[in-house]
């Protein structure tokens, strides 16, 4: 905390405020948003609560009628279930009695009873949300139970809006959020659609990770196409990358969502594209090429890594021919829960599962490249949380928001950022 | 316990195996905690397989492995990625693994179960739990009679694993 | 936190302030009170600091002069210790010279010292808190010292009120509380003599949990005779709980302390009175009946279950044949230790000991019992602290505050923050 | 050391009877581990008893244990509460355990002992420490040669439990 | 809180303002000192980022060009390193891209490169922080790059004013602080000449702990001449302190940094001098003298031991013949790590070495007298937490703040405080 | 393993100073964790060593231990002083350590290595980690057969310790 921090705490408008009326650029990144408990709790209920979308899974993990899940908007706990009709519901993970999360378990099925039921006064809801039974309601032999205008009408989990996209499943706690698609909007769809173009899925596994860092920074690092070949030297060292590769950077009409379109380079490395890179060792060889085994989809097309950054709960990735969800789960200001759901199409040959599992090294906990960016990001979070009156720039590319068809920009970070204060402006 | 009553030597011959197994447990995580990474593919057999796998995917029956090597080849680019290719803040780690039991044995293989902690320490930070669990291997008899892994899962309970698994568990 | 929340917090007045002025409905408890470190800071100072009486152990845990325990009120440790006169003390475990903890073990003897010293500059107090010695206070040679007008009299460790209750020790920090009967007021007195009959006791043992939860939280599971016939399928499952069985919920003048009374039902089930728990699995049997091997005592009456809540501090449990106290020490907003010690009397035969310790099965961290209020407090905090707007419902029984000759009610429950929203009205 | 020198058949037996022992030790805590609740109370004698009692209980010879099971049917019971009739959050628990030590032998009993540290993993959580204790064992030889717990006291450190104890330590 | 500290923070100032604003009494401490987190936000930046020096290390830890160290100083991460031309640069840890740590490691050696090399973006900074090279700087193929008025001139790694002493290094973040010397003023300056003598050190090793007190109890405890008669029952046992040695309390003209000296005593005691301390047990003797065996250095002169505390961020101690630096990095208001690095000189011969490695079992996390000074910190600690209208005395030695030719005294700890007062008032 | 082949008595030899090493560990770390102090000391030769040291001293060479004993004499000083002298909160620790591994054998020593970690318990507060680490020691067969540490260097990672080292590790 800054001495002027400390002053303007000391005042009737809190730093929060005062930073959030006054920020207007955001090629300048105050490291306050990242460490502020005011602001963090502004942004859960303006994004994760509010009229935005949030990733809550897909079909395919709740294949039967009853099957369910749990998992995370913002901080908030919800369940995802498949109703018999076969329709998804996500549900307020809270009972309307004494409030308690009432569903533990992350996967589960509520069989045959076709209810939950709160284990503490037994309330039983339908998996739509309705409350359809309370104990005791009407006394016992004449005494006690509830007032004759308690109504179980009004009392029924709260139910959110859902958005099955070909599989993929998003919620919204906002009754007036706008469609999923609109949300999406005309140039992320097609990417969307792209990798949920109906063909059924198969859930691979999970990766889970506690990354000791604000949550956008998460979101930071996905829109962020200069550090792959500088960071990732495996991309380099292996041959996979080079910054003159033909890429595009696409963001949605209001700056939120993003997509980094790229081809994989075909190896070898000039001075000018790998920045000079100290570390590249050219003596390096993969024993084993299995991990780089790389076969063309036809669902494809030109592109051969996209990561789309959906805000602000989820990035879709598809490098080559590993594919996932990973899902950002804020916990508290300098801290979210990242979880990567793997997957295939049902369609894949064996080869095709060997393939993405083997892909699979590098990604998620222990993965070559991902391990680096959860490394990366607890530096930051280290950094802001003690220089707090520190500023971080995002110049590269110039100042505007614009979208590229190159990838030597920080575009989708400024127009991120943009979309940010527009929101969250007091 | 199948231990087959064949008179003393067999008995001891089993014996001396267990604590072979022991050893193997033992130098195994003691490489790794030393930071002698470079042993690390030598603990497995040419052709052996590791992986580092969450208990929720193991005992669901999903494939995916946070960390799953076959083969020579892959346990050699992992050791070379983490100790010359890969950025993240240096640390150590400590496990500390239970004596490893026989669940069966068979075509030339031991079935063996161990459980384990692992803690790391990192850089001007007190020392913290990275994962528990249970290694779930396949042990033979190599060339010059050492044991080693021709399969080792380690399942770790510890779904949220804190931020990064660097070396193997 | 809500959007309203956050606006109030940029106001002058706090959020805590706002709530505590205008909450008026005890059948309506907001999620906030169990949350927002500002209240949680103020219910410390006026219930645990306050003019109330604090639960600090049983007489028998100190038989000899000069033995001690250390335990908490609030958040704050005292010394508990009988003098060479047999009295018992209650001082503040704080130096009066640098403020340190002087006492660190949980039982001790101070032996023939008759003294506690504090380790740091060995300031020696008599087991009445009296300061008595302060080293060098005149200094060596002539030279330093403690000035003139340095007074041993005023510096002593502070003395709480003590209420020795047949056995039972409370203690205030307000040297104006009411007598502890008073406090306890008639109608809840005469249980706690029941049980405190002055027939000697003697401890069987110790639990201790620390709960992730609000610590009013286990003062409502405790005044809730809704949940014992739902959530304990042990109860319903093995007989032992009907809704109807005879029962009565009395509390204090105040509202605050409470006493759920009832007798041990004696088996069977109908579908009313077991509120249709489709968990009631009739074909399970216990193989071993002696944890529910019941044996009437004399000292009963018509009472086979007894549980006295005694605001805010302890919970003095009688159930057939297993006594306890169970003392709640906040430690956070969002969490408290729950110290329980079984007990029974000097005068138990070797078989009746047996009894209460198989009995003990039903209790503490892995009680078949109270097992599940651990849980179920601790799945209501994870609620409560992500939907921070929530509201909970106490309206089974209606809305007032009555006492009721079934349990078929969260009276007791509305009477206790009916009393909490006089105490703590800003 | 309680070896009686006599002749190497002896004291083979007697190195077979540690190493059924570490095992035992093993296969108790994996069971728990891997959710075979169910075979818990075979590792007890018909009269066995358990006990998972607080070390400040058990140092002050106050009898209170937190788990208290004495005769197969106590432990049947607790096998079926914990199963089929408690409502608590899903947990893993993994226990690491040391080399059980033989403290004395007699009477057709070994008093072992062993430390143990146990750690739980709960929904949407980080692995957590939940105890830490020694285990203080009667074992005898039962029917068929198996090993068995004649008595098991769990003495954990851990006085301030993270609220429930599901499953015996 | 009290309810008064509770009435405070509903009103337009808060409760830290109004301490730091009528705090006056130096001999009379208020408790929220320790416990208030807003009082510590201004610590970390009047002290440790303000216009002080702090301590960093040795040289002798950095002997080749090109080797480093990270630090803190308050919570800030800061980079040590040796320059080629042999001057030690010190240089915040944060990149100036987007702020990462961008070194991790407690030592290490930049190599051949003599380059700070960002992970993330690979932004590459000289040794004395200057900003050198930016990849893509100017884009790829005429795409992206950095806009034309972009410059490496400003972004450097943040240079700290540096401090070299005969070996012993201090960094302050404060362009305009007052020389070295001057900071330490000359009462005290010719003891940190004493030990700095200009002799070539030898690192003996670290000890590291977290101590759970906030990091003035530290400051403190060294200033604090009342307690190691009383509280180390080491030196009275064993005849290694008494009350009547000679000794002197010197302090800056600041009041802020101070020295303890004093001569060891040659064993025995009586009543006055040991303060009736009942626990001297006089049958107790050491079985193995060596870890008291201490052999007079020509450098020490009448002084056997001196503890300098050099406010705010190190003790330099000097116990006969174990030396070493002891340094505070705070880690929050409850909380600090304690960094011991042992040394010699390098003309040390072996005898002299294993002397003060046995010496060294007196210190440290497990040290005969040490150990008791971070038990009671955290005493204490606990006690400001919980009691926190609570008050510490310092009154011993009088009420002034002036030096003193003997050790019955607190003036230390009071002159300490007057300058803090002046420091932090609003 | 360094098992010299010569017959099964040798062998039967080999196995019982294995499982004597595990009982020395085993009954070291329980004695400390029991409060047993005064038995410390026996556990080494009357001239043996013993250090708690940070692993960053040991690995860079550093003298310096934490805790350092050299000679019966200055053990028994160590228990006097923790016992009799110190000011502390008191505490429980419990220790849980792998099996030993016998890194060398020579000159009549046994090089072994093993891992631990060790928690401790304070009053009203969860058990914690102290510390993990590993043990470097040479045994040798004392007097009366008995297997006893001529040197033990308790090499503990966690560089930041939780405030105090009361007890040895
Ligand atoms: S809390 Fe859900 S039914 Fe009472
Ligand atoms: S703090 Fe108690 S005597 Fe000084
Ligand atoms: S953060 Fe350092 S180069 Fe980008
Ligand atoms: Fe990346
Ligand atoms: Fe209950
Ligand atoms: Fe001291």
């Amino acid at each position: 905390m800054t001495p002027k921090d400390f002053a303007k705490q000391s005042g009737n408008e809190s730093a929060a405020t005062r930073l959030l009326s006054s920020w207007m650029t955001p090629h300048r990144i105050p490291a306050a948003i990242y460490t502020d408990p005011e602001i963090y709790a502004l942004e859960l209920e303006r994004f994760f609560y509010g009229h935005h979308w949030s990733y809550v899974g897909l079909e395919v993990e709740l294949p039967n009628s009853g099957d369910f899940k749990t998992t995370f908007i913002g901080e908030r706990s919800v369940i995802v279930v498949r109703a018999p009709d076969g329709e998804i519901h996500v549900l307020e993970n809270r009972c309307r009695h004494k409030g308690i999360r009432l569903v533990q378990a992350p996967f589960g099925s509520v069989g045959d009873t076709r209810r939950f039921i709160c284990p503490y006064h037994r309330w039983c809801y339908k998996l739509d949300g309705k409350l359809v039974g309370v104990p005791y309601r009407n006394g016992v032999q004449g005494q006690g139970g509830y007032p004759a205008d308690f109504s179980l009408k009004d009392l029924g989990l709260v139910r959110l809006q859902v958005a099955c996209y070909n599989g993929a499943v998003f919620a919204s706690f906002d009754a007036d959020v706008e469609p999923f698609k609109d949300y999406l909007g005309p140039t992320i769809e097609p990417f969307m659609r792209r990798t949920f173009n109906g063909e059924p899925l198969r859930v691979l596994g999970y990766n889970r990770q506690r990354i000791r860092g604000n949550w956008k920074l998460m979101q930071e690092n996905i829109k962020d196409p200069y550090h792959p070949g500088l960071l990732h030297a495996f991309f380099i060292t292996f041959g996979l990358w080079r910054a003159d590769q033909k890429s595009r950077m696409v963001m949605d009409q209001h700056g939120r969502h993003a997509c980094m379109i790229s081809a994989r380079n075909l190896g070898g490395q000039n001075e000018e594209v790998t920045g000079g890179v100290n570390s590249f060792q050219e003596d390096l060889k993969l024993s084993d090429p299995s991990v780089i085994d790389v076969q063309h989809e036809p669902w494809w097309g030109e592109h051969t890594v996209v990561m789309q950054t959906i805000f602000p709960s989820v990035i879709i990735q598809q490098q080559v021919n590993s594919l996932s969800t990973r899902q950002i789960i804020p916990v508290s200001v300098d801290c979210f829960d990242f979880v990567w759901t793997h997957f295939g199409y049902k369609s894949d040959d064996d080869a095709m599962t060997r393939r993405r599992l083997n892909q699979a090294n590098l990604f998620g906990p222990a993965g070559y490249v991902s391990l680096e960016d959860g490394e990366v990001i607890e530096f930051s979070q280290q950094s802001h949380a003690t220089y707090s009156g520190g500023e971080c720039l995002a110049e590269l590319g110039g100042r505007d928001c614009e979208p590229t068809e190159h990838m030597v920009t920080e575009t989708l970070i400024r127009s991120m950022y943009q979309y940010y204060q527009s929101v969250m402006r007091p | 316990m199948n231990v087959v009553e064949e008179g003393p030597g067999a008995r001891i011959g089993y014996i001396i195996q267990r604590l072979a197994l022991s050893d193997l447990y033992q130098a195994y995580a003691d490489s790794l905690d030393r930071g002698d990474l470079e042993r690390w593919p030598g603990f497995f057999t040419e052709d052996g397989s590791y992986r580092a796998q969450a208990r929720e995917n193991f005992d669901r029956g999903l494939p995916l492995a946070a960390m799953f090597c076959q083969g020579r080849g892959m346990f050699q680019d992992r050791v070379t990625v983490i100790a010359k290719v890969m950025v993240y803040a240096p640390r150590t780690t400590q496990h500390v693994v239970g004596m490893p039991r026989v669940i069966e044995t068979g075509g030339g293989e031991i079935h063996a179960r161990a459980q384990f902690c692992v803690y790391h320490t990192l850089p001007h930070e007190p020392t913290a739990l990275l994962a528990v669990g249970r290694y779930e291997d396949r042990v033979v008899e190599d060339i010059g009679g050492r044991l080693r892994f021709r399969e080792r899962t380690a399942v770790y309970d510890t779904l949220l694993l804190p931020n990064s698994l660097v070396y193997p568990l």
